[in-house]
């Protein structure tokens, strides 16, 4: 450990950490545009400067080590100069389009202005014009106008992704980020560049113009979309989902996620929703409530196995849900039921295993293990393929499903629903709409998803990461730990679901006694 | 909760008020009559009063040279707005040089306070409050105004121009 | 006093081009005595020579050399020839002249620092002298001065040529060893410094050309016979490029401390006739430019032009006489930096434009009194910030510019011409 | 597109095996794809990409960066001006606008026939001989309007 002063308070870091950690280590804000802790250090914004003891030198933060009893001072009237006239070379050729820039709002450019500049420009003369609205493929639009240059996105493609899609052209003001040929920016971590680019220049094509990014909050929670379990952060307001972005977790994901993973907010939001309960007693839909529909399903299938024995009901799980849902499900169905075939829907056996090298694996399930856990906790063990051959011959009668969130990664969903819906009776737990269930009673029940529920995931090398509800879309909803509530005959503490309104603040409202 | 008062005792002697009020309007109508210039109010709807150039009435949004709708939307009115009554969906414009533009743009005139925030907040000089305040309608759709009505209404003769001209403004190099 | 020959003897002379001629006037005999010394002496004998590099910053080669870890790591030797300030053209004629001595400079070094590899970096115009020094290497291989065990020392150096394409930057030694691994010719980060991590991450010792020439000299005078000449702190001779508007524009060689006004008016035949000296840059166009008064009391070396302000910078003395508008020379000069820099660190990258800009606005007749000091402001937020130093070379000229003919320009805002008659519009 | 012929893929293959990296062998590369036509089109690049197994991306970098290699198309003679400081001290400009003046075209530009581009470059270190071009590969020093027209009527012969 290294004693040090910033701003003169004393604090430890470790050896080797950078003065620009050591600042952020001491809560200090420090301007920076072309460093990241997850790429190499570049030092071309040459806006991290610090004054360290008593040289007249000013030194960037970013590459330089903290030595013992260092004293570094980013408050100096001479690092403030410094900075503002850092800013200011920036913002001479940056062309005026926050209104139309989406990263207006979180762009780095103006919470450093609104920080260190606020002045008029003292640049007269024409700014240097360059291309703008560059197609680069089917996620991201650059703006070559709108950049900075701080070399990030081309150094996450030298260093993380390893493709080598970016480049910068030319030299001095006439600097041009780009793909060769305006070839596509298609590698599977591409829209990472957009996260860390510091303003507009790289936008995603899928969030552009969606929504300004002040309308939205937001959540930590865990991304879904394979069994990596990447940390993430969704952006959502009252209307559903709008984006997802990666969080860093040093031992999951680093600071990145994988493309992939940024889709996976489409199937919560409600278009691809299924928003109330529906029975179907041959080909006659009669729509419900899911809570009816819970309890009903429970004496269903208490009246079935009294008749029928318990060995005529399978269970068929898939490992999208978390283990606290895992839990109640089995105590319910082993322990109450005496139901013990359970089975585990693999979707994609072949590509279980792949592995990209860095993130993105083939289980396209977030909580495989927890399932598999679970399984081995209450011993069953069972198969797949003896379910079909159960089915036809008419030994398994009646079939609970609890269907994935996201049906988009099972490719043999629908060839699996009309197999289940061979069985007499049908109740299948779904997020989305499952139209190809068309047993002679089936009742299908509206789950939430991820992004609506608190649970723990075990992702692929056995961490537990518990993930907290971010918001509400589907208000009849039930997570299946609830529904397993309501089956056993029990009630539910339901709060009432207000309409959750992410309430914009209004500057001029909220400080109305300055105006 | 309302409080019934059984009346005052000074309510009896209602008749003086009563004479008083026909006095002053019997006066009134008098002087009227005989001094018909300085009648302060107007025959309406025969007669409009003309408001002063400041007036904030309802909603221009303005157009650019070749007539399309300037509004950016860039949510800024949207956003400053104390009574929430604006609503924009942006789209990606075909056009790279205008790059964003808005598909819809509703302003609930119902809810508008009419406080000029979305006027002083748009950076393109977009919307303006007009000199019009007469805002009938039949129904609630009456007072949802669309961009057709917001910048291409008949009176506004094919729209008005917006002084912030982005072909000016490339020229200068901004 | 008068100019010194020393590196520049034999270079009247055609045959000294060719190895055997070469030999003719005593070469390669240095290498034969320093394969006889101890890399440690030739190190020593270098620091105690007092030899400051010369190719711009007059950092002491010794000392330089002295940097390289000791870890057994392979270590290259490079030598800058990527002359690009302007006003300088020493180098090309170094190469041209006696493309061996700056072989046999090369061995001699790369002895002294035990290196085994070494690339001679030369700007992509100077294709004639790539071709001479390609031939030399030529011969210089035939001849076993060059390759394994060279005149049976066991000493082992490989040395190949490679040419830029047209980088000013590239003569920063990290623009250089980042051109030569393949990239664009970007400065790297300092530190690390290139004697520890350079080329491909090895230790790596960068040198002028005149540098490693001077090198078989030291050798040949020995300490004492080198610093004959020079003054104490700036020993030995230095190769000066003067052009501009004078009689005689040429390489001279004189010791360093020499009078610049000597210089000018005994060695370089004096101005044009009729015309009167108004400035004199010194050392590039990065230098820092000196008046008239400031010529008088100035001596070519390293102490007397940082006195006065300026810097020796690579030995580029450009005469400027009253004929020329200043603006216009500051137009020019500034053109020059925006084109060049390298466009990584934003105060250079956007600076270098932003001076561009606002000196041809004024040199266009458009300019605003406080342009200025706006030139002044800027170019002084742009020193000392950047990665390497080309942001210091360009804002060292603009302020000196503003600051010491301050009127011209604001003759020129006033009036929207030059106070120099006979000058149009700049047609930059 | 023309594919590389077999000297070209030779000497690529010779280029990436000199230095210690492949990557150095770019800009010798360059220089040999230039040699031909003059200048480098993208297509080039992407050739130049596959034989010597480095991402376009850092191939074109490399080419924009450095100005000696056209992306345009130039003249079979590439006069070059040097317009620096001694250069125009010693009469440059009024050089480059007679040059311009005499084969019609603008600095930068090939001429209609496609013989004569004339440019107007940085310092190339003749600054003793000024005003001076580079034609091509050559330098001519000390020229007068009159003199440089001769050179370059001369050599497009």
């Amino acid at each position: 450990m290294l004693n040090c002063k910033v701003n003169g308070k004393e604090i430890k870091v470790k050896q080797g950490t950078l003065v620009i950690d050591a600042i952020k280590q001491a809560d200090y804000d420090v301007a920076h545009y072309c460093y990241h802790p997850g790429l190499s250090v570049a030092g071309v914004c040459r806006l991290c400067m610090v004054k360290i003891g008593d040289n007249p030198r000013l030194q960037i933060a970013c590459n330089t080590p903290v030595q013992e009893g260092m004293e570094i001072s980013n408050e100096d009237e001479q690092v403030k100069d410094a900075v503002k006239w850092g800013l200011d070379f920036h913002l001479i050729n940056h062309p005026l389009d926050c209104p139309i820039c989406d990263q207006a709002g979180e762009c780095e450019l103006q919470i450093q202005y609104m920080k260190f500049g606020q002045y008029d420009p003292e640049m007269a003369e024409k700014k240097v014009k360059k291309r703008k609205v560059v197609d680069l493929g089917s996620k991201i639009v650059l703006d070559t106008e709108r950049c900075i240059l701080c070399s990030r996105c081309v150094r996450f493609t030298d260093e993380v992704s390893k493709t080598n899609e970016l480049g910068i052209f030319n030299r001095g003001d006439r600097s041009e980020v780009g793909t060769f040929e305006d070839k596509p920016l298609e590698n599977d971590y591409a829209l990472n560049t957009v996260d860390i680019c510091p303003v507009g220049a790289l936008t995603s094509k899928d969030f552009r113009f969606r929504q300004r990014v002040w309308y939205l909050k937001n959540q930590s929670t865990i991304c879904t979309g394979c069994s990596t379990g990447c940390n993430v952060k969704v952006y959502y307001n009252e209307e559903g989902l709008f984006r997802v972005k990666p969080e860093f977790n040093e031992d999951i994901n680093g600071y990145w996620m994988c493309d992939q993973g940024r889709d996976v907010y489409k199937f919560v939001n409600k278009d691809f929703r299924l928003l109330e309960a529906q029975s179907v007693t041959e080909g006659q839909a009669e729509p419900l409530s899911a809570g009816k529909a819970a309890q009903l399903a429970g004496e269903k299938l208490k009246e079935l196995t009294k008749v029928n024995g318990p060995e005529s009901v399978g269970v068929v799980v898939t490992g999208q849900y978390t283990n606290e849902e895992y839990e109640s499900l089995f105590d319910y169905m082993v322990n109450k039921l005496k139901v013990k075939n359970i089975y585990h829907w693999v979707n994609n056996s072949d590509t279980m295993d792949d592995f990209d090298g860095l993130l993105l694996r083939g289980d396209k399930n977030p909580n495989t293990y927890g399932l598999k856990e679970i399984m081995k906790k209450y011993s069953i063990q069972t198969n797949m393929s003896d379910l079909e051959g159960a089915i036809k011959s008419n030994t398994i009668k009646t079939i609970v499903v609890a269907g994935p969130e996201n049906q988009a990664v099972y490719p043999d969903f629908n060839e699996r629903a009309s197999l289940f819906s061979q069985a007499s009776n049908l109740i299948w737990f779904s997020a989305g709409p499952v139209s190809a269930a068309t047993s002679k009673h089936t009742l299908v029940i509206p789950t939430k998803t991820y992004a609506e529920k608190s649970g723990t995931y075990v992702n692929y090398k056995g961490t537990h990461q518990s993930s907290h509800k971010v918001t509400t879309i589907v208000r009849g909803a039930l997570s299946l730990s609830d529904s397993v509530t309501l089956m056993s005959g029990e009630s539910i503490l339901t709060k009432p679901v207000g309409p959750q309104k992410a309430m914009k603040t209004n500057f001029f409202v909220n400080k109305s006694g300055e105006l | 909760m309302s409080i019934v008062k059984k009346p005052d005792w000074k309510a009896n002697w209602y008749l003086i008020g009563i004479f008083s009020g026909l006095w002053f309007t019997l006066k009134t109508m008098v002087i009227n009559i005989f001094n018909k210039d300085k009648m302060p109010t107007v025959n309406y709807p025969e007669e409009k009063y003309e408001y002063g150039p400041r007036f904030k009435g309802n909603h221009v949004l303005t157009v650019k040279k070749d007539g399309s709708v300037r509004c950016t939307a860039c949510m800024l009115c949207a956003t400053n707005c104390p009574a929430n009554c604006i609503t924009i969906a942006a789209a990606e414009h075909e056009d790279p040089t205008v790059e964003k533009y808005p598909i819809s743009y509703e302003i609930d005139i119902l809810r508008c306070v009419f406080c000029g925030f979305c006027e002083e907040a748009c950076p393109v000089d977009a919307i303006r409050m007009g000199p019009e305040w007469q805002t009938p309608g039949l129904g609630h759709q009456d007072f949802h105004y669309d961009i057709q009505k917001l910048a291409y209404r008949a009176n506004l003769k094919g729209g008005v121009l917006s002084r912030v001209d982005d072909e000016e403004r490339h020229h200068a190099g901004i | 006093m008068a100019e010194v020959k020393i590196i520049t003897e034999h270079y009247d002379k055609d045959e000294f081009i060719s190895l055997e001629g070469y030999k003719k006037f005593d070469g390669y005999k240095m290498l034969k005595k320093a394969f006889k010394m101890s890399p440690q002496q030739i190190i020593d004998e270098v620091k105690s020579s007092g030899l400051r590099g010369r190719g711009g910053a007059g950092f002491p080669t010794g000392v330089k050399w002295g940097f390289l870890p000791d870890n057994g790591e392979e270590r290259y030797l490079l030598c800058n020839a990527d002359e690009g300030e302007p006003g300088t053209f020493k180098d090309r004629k170094m190469m041209e002249r006696a493309p061996h001595q700056l072989i046999e400079g090369m061995i001699i070094s790369a002895f002294a620092v035990n290196s085994h590899k070494g690339y001679i970096y030369i700007r992509g115009e100077y294709s004639y002298a790539a071709k001479v020094l390609e031939q030399a290497i030529k011969e210089a291989y035939d001849a076993g001065l060059l390759g394994k065990n060279i005149l049976d020392s066991g000493f082992d150096f490989d040395l190949d040529i490679y040419r830029g394409a047209g980088a000013y930057i590239c003569g920063e030694e990290t623009g250089m060893i980042s051109s030569l691994e393949g990239l664009k010719g970007q400065p790297k980060l300092k530190p690390p410094f290139p004697a520890i991590k350079g080329y491909l991450g090895k230790p790596t010792i960068v040198n002028n050309v005149e540098t490693l020439a001077s090198v078989i000299y030291i050798l040949r005078d020995g300490v004492d016979g080198y610093r004959k000449y020079g003054t104490e702190k700036s020993a030995g001779t230095k190769l000066f490029s003067v052009s501009g508007n004078i009689n005689k524009p040429g390489t001279y060689e004189v010791p360093l401390g020499y009078p610049l006004m000597d210089l000018i008016n005994n060695e370089c035949g004096g101005l044009k006739p009729g015309r009167k000296l108004k400035a004199v840059i010194p050392g590039g166009s990065s230098a820092p430019v000196l008046t008239a008064e400031e010529c008088q009391k100035a001596n070519m070396d390293y102490e007397s032009l940082a006195q006065l302000g300026s810097m020796l910078g690579s030995g580029a003395v450009i005469i400027i006489d009253d004929s020329n508008c200043m603006v216009d020379m500051l137009n020019v000069i500034m053109h020059f930096y925006h084109h060049e820099s390298c466009g990584q660190c934003t105060p250079c990258r956007e600076g270098t434009g932003w001076l561009h800009k606002v000196v041809s606005s004024i040199s266009s007749g458009t300019g605003r009194l406080q342009d200025i000091d706006l030139v002044d402001e800027v170019a002084s937020r742009m020193m000392g910030r950047t990665i390497c130093a080309l942001s210091d070379a360009a804002a060292m000229p603009a302020r000196a510019f503003i600051q010491k003919f301050r009127n011209e320009f604001e003759f020129y805002v006033r009036e929207g011409r030059s106070k120099v008659k006979g000058v149009t519009d700049a047609q930059l | 597109m023309e594919a590389f012929s077999d000297d070209i893929l030779v000497f690529i293959k010779k280029e990436c095996s000199r230095y210690e990296t492949r990557r150095s062998a770019i800009i010798p590369c360059l220089y040999k794809l230039q040699e031909k036509r003059g200048w480098i089109s993208p297509e080039q690049i992407g050739q130049l990409a596959v034989a010597m197994d480095i991402p376009p991306v850092q191939i074109n970098e490399v080419m924009k960066f450095y100005t000696m290699f056209n992306q345009q198309p130039v003249g079979k003679l590439h006069v070059q001006v040097c317009n620096n400081i001694s250069c125009t001290m010693n009469g440059s400009r009024e050089l480059t606008d007679h040059l311009c003046k005499t084969f019609n075209v603008k600095s930068g530009e090939v001429s209609s026939d496609g013989r004569v581009t004339v440019s107007k470059v940085e310092c190339l270190g003749s600054c003793d001989t000024a005003p001076m071009m580079q034609i091509n590969d050559e330098y001519y020093e000390n020229l007068t309007p009159e003199s440089a027209t001769k050179i370059i009527e001369k050599l497009g012969k």
